[in-house]
This record gives C-alpha cells, structure tokens and sequence, in this order.
C-alpha cells in the first residue's frame, strides 16, 4: 500500500478541518487523528519552541515512512508548530487513513508518542511570575516511544 | 577549514548567538574535540559546554557521535539533548 | 473528570474541524478522532442506513458515558449519519479530548469500535448492477468490540 | 390495549409499511407471543416472522427479549439484528 505524506514544521496555525478532509478521499474508509494543545495550569505563559530548520522536518518524514510501512496506511499528515505558543493553541496535528480503523489508531497513537517525546524540539516555558526554563527530557514519555520500537 | 556551526536552545543561550563560521586547527578531530575547543574560549562557551556529556550534535542533517569525525563537515549542530514536542 | 458529552444521530453531514474545535479549549491538551467515510468497490453505489429514533441516539449516549466513565476525558463526541449516502461521504465521526494522549485515542477506539460493530443501525447496499442487500451482522467486528467489554 | 408496532430494515420492508396500531388478543402476553401472532396474519407478515429466533425487539426505547412482557407497553419495535453503523 502506497501512502500519501504531508509533514510539515511551521510557525503557522494549521487548520485540522482541511487536513483531514485531505486524507478522507483516499479510499480508506477511516481517518483517524489526533491534535496537541498547549496545556495551561503552574501560570504558564508561554510555550517557544525551537526546531533545526534541516532536522526536524527530515526525522518528523522518516518516522512518517516508518508508520506508513508498518501499518496498512493510504495517507499520513505530521504538523508540528515551532515558535512562541499561548495556552489553548494547537500545537501538533498527526493523522493516518486506512482501511482498517485499528492500524488508522495505533499508527496516530504511535506518531503522536514520537513526536511528544523524541521529535527533535527544544521547549521553554515562560510563567507569569517571569521566570523561565527549558524542558528537560522526560523518562516516562522515552517509555511510550519506546513500547513501539520493541515491538518493531 | 571554515565550518558554520549553530547553536540551538540553552546552548545557544549561553554562547549569546545562533549561529557562526569556526576554523578550527587540525588537532580538532572529532565531535567531542569540537566541543572540548568551543568550550576552552571559556565565557559563554565553557558554560555552555560545562557539561559535555549533555550535548548532542548533528553534521548537517544527520545526529553525529562524541567521536563522529568533522573533516569535511560544513555545518555542525550543537545542542542539548530533545525533548519532543 | 466530568465530561462534556455531544452525540448526534443525523441525515446532514457534519463539520469535522468544528467539532474538534469544540473539543479543544476543554483544557485536555490532546483531542483524538475516528472519521469514518463510506467505502466504495465491489460496485456499490449507495448505503442506507436505518435507525431507531428513540434507541439509537439513547444507546450512543450511553456508551458515550460509558467511555467517560472509564478513561479520564474532558470531552466526548460521537455523530452519526442515516438515511443514504454515497461512497467517499462522511458517515461517522468520534472524537476524545483529554490530558492524557493514550485515553484520547484508547477512548476513541472502544467508541468506533461499538458504533461499527454495536450501534443500533441497519445497512442495505445498493450496487451497480441494480441488486441491494441488507448487510448482516459481521463476527470479526462483533470480537473487536468485545474486547472492550472483557477488559472492563 | 393498542400499542403502536414500529418496523425496521427488512422487516418492515416485508411487511410493507413502517408502523401500525394493534390490539392484540389477552393471550398475547410476551414479545414472542407477539411476533407468533404477527406472523400468523401470513402474506408479508409470515416472510418478515419466518424465523423468529432472528427478530429482536424493542419496548420504548429499551431491548427486550423474548420473553419479556408487553403489558403496558405503548410502543414495540420489532427488527433484524442490528448491524452497526
């Protein structure tokens, strides 16, 4: 099966409504997605996020290919956000279509663990108090990524 | 050999630019000696590289190794480690 | 958790990128969908699907309950098209927003999988060749939705 | 007691109309009672009953089974198994 790829890195806001409708005349049968949000809460600000212009995009295409030979898929869309993010803004679109709706879910719930934990992006946080920091790599999220590549 | 290396977030922080040309002697072999030369023009750089086992590289698109050779490299990232999206 | 539920058993399409961005300020962070669209080939024309008025919505409503009452979520869609369609329209639409990425898309799994499966709905195919038929209720399906129920 | 009788799928197709009222006879006392003496009006109502273990029901908006009673009831659907959506 030949999957259609649309992976993007962009400051720009996407619109999740477009996306999908891209991927629904593929003849899959089901689309299924997910999208990230900049969560609010401990006065967070700001969300920036940094990304290397070469890297990021070709690793976000290549996970992509991965999911497209692992599962039955007809179209993959990866959409990340880089930049300053207010709480409630998108942040991250992935979206698969399949003719089956499992391999639609698990190849979405695979790309999304990999983007939110070992896609090439460096976060800082801004607070109202006026600090700052930069996230640091989290463990249990280097677990969900990793439950996919032993299954590999 | 002039390479262009780019910084990228407390890295590029500490040094205070994104990004610059390098000619480093030839005694500079690998990775982990680039960084082991940034980090002995002291200032931003030795704080930036106080902790070389928390820095990651990439020799243009693809992740390098500590000990990943530079000859030939035009442009070098130097990072902390990712932390997704 | 209390979740917001919108469920919905209707002859017009709906808005993909509306629902979801109903479903997104919930403060979840992460919203995941199912599209369903109708499949062509094998010369099939058309689908009807027939339902119950009062039981239909009622029993998706419940299982929308169910799926909040089970995983942490903000947030529950499910809508329903009947009445005919036509390959490539859009005939069912689930959507999960929660904190947690893994409930999102393990909630939205378990609700597509009893709407295809369980879902008061009857379906007759319409083909080509002028022949239609009453589809029959499909075992395989019927095991995918079970797995849900053992795990519970 | 007149209760309304709702069909679906190919029930109703068999039958030839999607609901009616009915009144039926005081032995009629469950849903399968009901779909016996549906059936034995014959013609469309035979085909739609010929195999009654395969009709499931339902009295207002809750399933039923079989052997369920309808006393009371104001409004029973009878249909094929459901196939999802």
């Amino acid at each position: 099966m030949s999957a259609t790829l649309s992976v993007g890195v962009q400051a720009a806001d996407f619109d999740v409504g477009a996306e999908l409708a891209k991927l629904e005349p593929l003849g899959g049968g089901g689309v299924a997605s997910f999208t990230g949000v900049v969560r609010g809460g401990n006065g967070l600000t700001a969300l920036e996020l940094e990304h290397h212009p070469g890297i990021t995009e070709t690793m976000i295409r290549r996970i992509a290919e991965q999911a497209a030979g692992r599962w039955p898929l007809l179209g993959v869309t990866a959409i990340h956000r880089h930049g300053r993010l207010a709480p409630g803004d998108r942040i991250v679109l992935v979206a698969a279509a399949s003719p089956h709706r499992s391999a639609a879910l698990e190849a979405t719930a695979f790309l999304i663990d990999w983007l939110k934990t070992r896609a090439p992006f460096w976060k800082k946080e801004y607070f109202a108090d006026g600090t700052s920091r930069w996230v640091e790599a989290r463990a249990a999220d280097d677990e969900a990524a990793k439950r996919w590549i032993e299954q590999g | 050999m002039a390479i262009a290396i780019l910084y990228f977030a407390s890295v590029r922080e500490a040094i205070g630019h994104s990004s610059e040309t390098v000619a480093p002697p030839p005694d500079v072999v690998t990775i982990a000696d680039l960084i082991g030369w940034l980090a002995a023009r002291g200032g931003g750089y030795a704080v930036a590289f106080a902790n070389p086992g928390q820095i990651r590289a990439a020799i243009g698109d693809d992740f390098a190794e500590p000990g990943t050779p530079i000859a030939g490299a035009r442009e070098i990232a130097l990072f902390p480690p990712v932390t997704g999206g």
